[in-house]
C-alpha cells in the first residue's frame, strides 16, 4: 500500500509548473531552455514564476531556433549538465529532428556507451483548439521509433508531475508529451516531490469484456466511452500507458488475457501510428486469447482541419470508441 | 523611384483595409466570435501596402502567422478572409486553413505560416520558377525579427543569392519575438547586417513610414527584376496589439511608455497628414476612406457569419491532388 | 495481357539515372535540384550524364541545404513547376522534417484545394556498407504517417525507373525511397518510358503456406528465404508492396486469406516500424483466416552499429525470415 | 600570442601526428582493409594543430565528417583509433561509431559527425556548461565551407553571440563541398562574412600556416575566456585528397593545377622550413619525428588489426544509460 501523502487540486498545467519548480529545487545542473519559458513563464504558463524563483542563469529565453535549442542541450548534457528544454508545440519538432534523431538519441550508442545525455524535452501535443493543421498534430510516432529516446505521454496532473520529475531523473533523453486540450483538467496531485516510474502503465478501470488501451488525453475519452459503455452492459477494462517507450507491454497482454477483447485508441493519425505497434504486440502476445480482431481508432488520415465542426468530426472521440467496441463485441 | 498621387491613395487605402480589418477582427477574437489564434497586423501596415503597391498578382509573396495583412494588401477580399476566419465553407481555404493559413493562389498569396521561418525557402522556389520561366516575376517573403534566427531563413537567403534570383527578403522588425525582445534573442540590432553575410544588399527602412517603404523596395524590385538577385530590406516598426489577439495573456515584457512613443508613429496617422499637406487627400477624404472600408468590413462579417460551415462530408476532400 | 516491350539488364542505379532522363525529357518543367546532383552526377550516380544532356537551368547543385531545397520544391511546384529533389540520404530528413510535413504535406489541405506541389522526392535508404548511425538508416516510418504525401521505395531497377517516372506525373508529393545497398543489382528494364502504378502490390512468389509481406531490399532476403523454406516444403507468397503509401492493403489480405499466415518485413527497427501498420491491417481484415499471429521481422532496437559482423547481426535477413517462417508454422 | 619554441615544436608534432595518421589510413582505405567512409584530413593539418595548441582535455571540440585531424590534434592516440576504423572492440566508441563518428569523451572530443553542420549547435551547449559552471573552459567547433550554409551553423552562431559563450567558431574553408565548388554553393568568397551578422568578430586566416592559424586563435580564445563572447574564425585551406578516401569517385571536379598550386602550400613542409630557419628544428629532426610516428602509426595499425571484433552480444549495449 501506498504511504499517505498530502495532495490536493492542482490543474495540469499548475502540475507541470509544479514539477519544473521541484527539479530546479532539487538539481544545481538542471536548467530550463526554450522560446519564452522564462520572462513569459511559457505560453502555456507551464514555467510561470520559474524565473523568479532561480534566476536567468538556470531559466533561459532562448531565439526561435529549434535546432540550435536541442543542440545546446545535447552539448550541455554531454559535458554535464541536465538540460530540461521546452518546444512550444511538438509540430515544431520538425525544425529540429535532426539534432533529436541523429544527436540525441544516437551519441551515447555511437560514442561506446561513453556520453550520457540526461535530457528533459518537454512539449505539446493535440487538437480540439482551433489552431489548425501545424500546431494541433500528435507525432509521438516518429520519436519512438528512435532508439536512445525515452517517451512519456501523460494524461493527468498526477502522472504529468511525477513523469516530469522520473525524466529529470533519468540518465537518458525523455520526450515528456504533454496534450494542450488538458490544461485546465484538474486532479489530485502530492505536494511531494515523486515519480510515476517510466515504463509503467497504469489500469484506469478494471472490466473484464474488453480493453481498452489509450494514453495522453484519450485517457479521458475511453473513461467516458467506458461509462456508456458500462450502462449497456459492457465492462471495459481502460488501460493508460503513460510510457510509450519503453511501453508496457506486459500490462496490456495481461489485461486481454483477461477480456480477449483490444481496442487501441490514439489521437494522432491513425495510419502509422504508434496504434499499429500496440496492436501488433497484442496479437503477437495474446493471439490464442483473442475473440475478435484488435481495433484500433485514432484520426483519419488528413491534416488537422481548422473549421470547428470538421475538427471535432476528425478527432477520436468517446462515441467513435462505443461504436467501435460495439462492433467488436457484435453487440450491434 | 517616388510615388505618384495615385500610388499615394493606393497606398493609403491599403493601409486603412488592414488597419479596419484587423481592429475588427480583434474584437470579434475578444469577444470570442473568432475560434482560435489570431496575430494581428496592427501598427505594421506601411510595410505591406509599401511593397505590395509594387506587385500584381502575377508576383508571390510568402507570409507568416501574422498574413492577414499581407492577404489584404495583395488584394484579398474581406467577406472571404473572414469567412476563413470563422472557419467557414466560403473562406478562402474552405473553412481548413483559418487566420494561420490564409492564402490565395490567384492572387499569388502562397499562404500565411504557422510554422516560423518556414515562408523564406518557399519563396525561393517561387522565385525559381520566376526565373526558370524567364518571366519578370517577383517573389516577396515577409519574416519577423524573431524568424531571422530560424535557420531556414540563412538556408534561403544563400540559395537566392546564389542563384540571382528575383527575390526581396522583408524583415519586419517589431522588436520582439512573442514576448521576448530583440536584445534577447539576438546580438544585433539591425538584421540587414545579415545581408552581407549572403553576398546580397542590406537596406534598413524606417517600417512606419510607407513611402520610403516603397522606395526602398521599388528600388530593390526593379533590381530583382533585372536579375541582380534578392535584397534584405528590414522595416523597422512595432505591433499596437499583443502577440496573438488584442491584449493578449496580459504579460508585461513591453512598457506602455513604449507602446505609446510608437503610436506617436502611427504610420497611417502620419500618412494621412502628408497627403493633406500635399493636398493628395483631405482629411474629409481620408475619413470617408475609413468609412468605406468599415463598411465592407462589416459587410464582410455579415457574409461570414452567414456563410455555411463546411459540410463534414468534405473533411478528407483535398488531401491529395 | 502485357505487350512485347524491348528491354535490356540495367542496374538499380542505371534505372534511376534513365528515369531522371526520361523525366526531364517529357517534362518542360521538370528539373532536378540537390547536393551533387548536376557536376558529380550525384554521389551515387543517379543522375549521370544529366546536366550535360540538359544544362545548368534544369539540373541543379544546391548548397548544403535539406530545409531550403525542400522549400525551393514547395514553392516552385505551388507556382506551376513539377521539381525532382534529391535529399542523398534519407537520414538527412532530419534537416528538413518541417519543410516536409507542415508544408509540403499540408499546404494543399489547409489551402483548401487551392494548390498542387507535384513533387518527386528522391532519396537513399538502408544499411549493409558500414556507413554507421547516420548513413544507414530507413525512415519510411516517418514519412508514411503524414497525410498528403505518397511514399514507394522500389525493389528492382524495373520498379525503380517506372516508379519514378509514376512519381513525376503525380500532383502530389511523392518519396521516392530508394535503397543504396541495392544500386548495383542488376534486372530487366524496358527502355521506353513506362508507370508502374503508384499503390499497387507485386505478387513475387505465389505460394499456399504462408504470407511474406515486405518491401524494398528486404523483397530479396525474402525471396531468398522463400526458396530455403521451399527446399523444407513450405511453401511461401512474397508480395511485394512497392508503395507504402498509399499502401495495397487488398493485395496482402487477399494473400493471407489464402495462407492463413503471414511475416511481415522490413530492414527499419522494429518498434513502431511500419510493420505495426501493416500487421494490424492484416490481422484486421484477415482475422477469421489467420491461423498464428502475424509475425513481424525488422532491425532491433539500437542505431546501426558500425563494425561489420554488429551491423550484419542487426540487419533483418533471409536466415531471421526461414526462423521466424518456421516457428510461424510450427515447424521447429 | 607569438608561439614560443615548445609550441612550434609541438604544433610540429601534432600536424605530422595527422599527416602520417591519414596517409596510411588512405592507403589502408583504398586497400578495402578499412570498411566504410573515410574523409581524410591531408592538406588541413595547420588548423587543427595551430588551434589545438591552446586547448587542455579540459577544453571541448565539436568535429565533422572529416574528424580524424581533429582528435588527433586533440590528444587522440592511434592505436584506439584505428581499432575504431577498423571497427574494433578496443575502438574509443567500442566499434560502433566508425570513422563517421570516433570521440572521445575524456580528451574533450564531442564526436566526428555524420551530420554536415550538426556540431556548432553541440558546442554552444558545451560552451553553455562552461558558462554555467563559472569555469574557463572554451567550445571549440570545427566545420567547412559547405556546413556555413546549413540552418544549424546560423541557430548556433546567433545563440553563442546573444549569450557571450566561451566559443570558438572555425570555418574550415578547403573550397569545396563535396564536388561543390564554393562559387557555386554561396555567393560570398569569405565565410567571416557571416559573423558580423551574429554580432562576433569575423576573422580571416591562412589556413596553410600554423603559425597565423595559432595566433589568431589565441586571440579569440582569450576573447572566449574572457566572457566576451564567440569568434568566427575563417581559415582557407584546402584538402589534398579526394572528399572521400585518396581518389575518391574519380571525378573531375577541381584541376590538377589548382591542386598543385596549393601544395605548393603544404603546411607540414612550409612550417617545416620555417622552423629549420628559426633554428627550432633542423630537416633531420623533422625527419625523426616523422619516422618516430610513423612507428607509432604501423603499431596503432597492428594493435587494431589483433584486436577482436566487438562481441555480437553487445549488439544492444549502450543504447541507453
Ligand atoms: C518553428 C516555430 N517556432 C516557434 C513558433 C511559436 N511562435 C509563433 S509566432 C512567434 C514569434 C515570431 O516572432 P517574429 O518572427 O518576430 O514575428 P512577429 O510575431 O513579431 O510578427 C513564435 C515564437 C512557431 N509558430 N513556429
Ligand atoms: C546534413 C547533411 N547533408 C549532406 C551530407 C553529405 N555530405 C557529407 S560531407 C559533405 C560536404 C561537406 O562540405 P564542407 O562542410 O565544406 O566540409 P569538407 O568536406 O569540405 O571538409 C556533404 C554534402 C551530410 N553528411 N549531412
Ligand atoms: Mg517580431
Ligand atoms: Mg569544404
Amino acid at each position: 500500500m501506498a504511504e499517505a501523502v498530502a495532495t490536493r487540486e492542482l490543474t495540469y498545467v499548475g502540475a507541470i509548473a509544479e514539477a519544473a519548480h521541484t527539479v530546479l529545487a532539487e538539481q544545481d545542473t538542471a536548467f530550463v531552455a526554450g522560446e519564452d519559458v522564462a520572462g513569459a513563464g511559457g505560453v502555456f504558463g507551464s514555467y510561470r514564476g520559474l524565473l523568479d524563483a532561480y534566476g536567468e542563469e538556470r531559466v533561459i529565453d532562448t531565439p526561435i531556433s529549434e535546432e540550435g535549442i536541442v543542440g545546446l542541450a545535447v552539448g550541455a548534457a554531454a559535458t554535464g549538465l541536465r538540460p530540461i528544454i521546452d518546444i512550444m508545440f511538438m509540430d515544431f519538432m520538425g525544425e529540429c529532428m535532426d539534432e533529436i534523431a541523429n544527436q540525441m538519441a544516437k551519441m551515447r550508442y555511437m560514442f561506446g556507451g561513453s556520453a550520457s545525455l540526461p535530457i528533459t524535452i518537454v512539449t505539446m501535443s493535440g487538437g480540439g483548439m482551433n489552431m489548425a493543421a501545424q500546431h494541433s498534430q500528435s507525432l509521438e510516432a516518429w520519436i519512438c521509433h528512435l532508439p536512445g529516446l525515452k517517451v512519456v505521454a501523460p494524461a493527468t496532473p498526477h502522472d504529468a508531475k511525477g513523469l516530469i520529475i522520473a525524466a529529470s531523473r533519468d540518465d537518458n533523453p525523455v520526450f515528456v508529451v504533454l496534450n494542450k486540450l488538458s490544461l485546465r483538467n484538474t486532479g489530485e496531485v502530492p505536494e511531494d516531490s515523486y515519480e510515476v516510474p517510466i515504463g509503467k502503465a497504469r489500469t484506469v478501470r478494471e472490466g473484464s469484456d474488453l480493453t481498452i488501451v489509450t494514453y495522453s488525453r484519450m485517457v479521458h475519452e475511453a473513461t467516458t466511452a467506458a461509462e456508456a459503455l458500462a450502462e449497456e452492459g459492457i465492462d471495459s477494462e481502460v488501460i493508460d500507458l503513460r510510457s510509450l517507450q519503453p511501453m508496457d507491454t506486459e500490462a496490456m497482454v495481461a489485461s486481454v488475457q483477461k477480456t480477449h477483447r483490444a481496442i487501441v485508441v490514439h489521437e494522432a493519425v491513425r495510419f502509422g501510428g504508434l496504434g499499429g505497434e500496440i496492436a501488433s504486440q497484442i496479437q503477437e502476445l495474446a493471439f490464442d486469447y483473442l475473440d475478435a480482431p484488435v481495433a484500433r481508432i485514432g484520426a483519419p488520415f488528413s491534416p488537422v482541419p481548422f473549421a470547428a465542426n470538421l475538427e471535432q468530426a476528425w478527432l477520436p472521440n468517446a462515441p467513435k470508441i462505443v461504436a467501435a467496441a460495439k462492433e467488436l463485441l457484435g453487440s450491434e | 523611384m517616388q510615388p505618384d498621387d495615385d500610388t499615394l491613395r493606393d497606398i493609403h487605402r491599403r493601409m486603412v483595409r488592414i488597419r479596419v480589418f484587423e481592429t475588427e477582427a480583434g474584437k470579434l477574437a475578444e469577444a470570442g466570435r473568432i475560434p482560435g489564434a489570431l496575430h494581428l497586423y496592427v501598427g505594421q501596415e506601411a510595410v505591406a501596402a509599401g511593397i505590395m503597391a509594387h506587385l500584381s498578382a502575377d508576383d508571390w509573396i510568402t507570409s507568416t502567422h501574422r498574413g492577414h495583412g499581407h492577404l489584404i494588401a495583395k488584394g484579398g477580399a474581406f467577406d472571404r478572409m473572414f469567412a476563413e476566419l470563422f472557419g467557414r465553407a466560403t473562406g478562402y481555404c474552405r473553412g481548413k486553413g483559418g487566420s494561420m493559413h490564409i492564402s490565395n493562389m490567384e492572387l499569388g498569396m502562397l499562404g500565411a505560416n504557422g510554422i516560423v521561418g518556414a515562408g523564406p525557402p518557399i519563396a525561393v522556389g517561387a522565385a525559381f520558377t520566376a526565373k526558370y520561366r524567364k518571366t519578370d516575376r517577383v517573389a516577396v517573403t515577409f519574416f519577423g525579427d524573431g524568424a531571422s534566427n530560424e535557420g531556414s531563413f540563412h538556408e534561403a537567403a544563400n540559395m537566392a543569392a546564389l542563384y540571382k534570383l528575383p527575390a526581396l527578403f522583408v524583415c519586419e522588425n517589431n522588436g520582439y519575438g512573442e514576448y521576448t525582445a530583440q536584445a534577447n534573442h539576438q546580438a544585433i540590432v539591425d538584421v540587414a547586417d545579415r545581408a552581407a553575410g549572403y553576398g546580397m544588399p542590406g537596406v534598413i527602412v524606417d517600417g512606419m513610414d510607407a513611402v520610403a517603404v516603397y522606395e526602398a523596395a521599388g528600388a530593390a524590385l526593379e533590381r530583382a527584376r533585372a536579375g541582380e538577385g534578392p535584397t534584405l530590406l528590414e522595416c523597422k516598426t512595432y505591433r499596437f496589439f499583443d502577440h496573438v489577439g488584442v491584449r493578449g495573456m496580459g504579460l508585461s515584457y513591453r512598457t506602455d511608455a513604449e507602446l505609446e512613443e510608437w503610436q506617436k508613429r502611427d504610420p497611417i496617422h502620419m500618412f494621412e497628414e502628408r497627403l493633406a499637406e500635399l493636398g493628395v487627400l483631405s482629411q474629409e477624404q481620408a475619413a470617408e476612406v475609413h468609412d468605406g472600408i468599415m463598411a465592407e468590413v462589416q459587410a464582410g462579417i455579415e457574409f461570414a457569419e452567414q456563410s455555411p460551415v463546411p459540410d463534414v462530408a468534405t473533411l478528407l476532400d483535398d488531401v491529395y491532388a
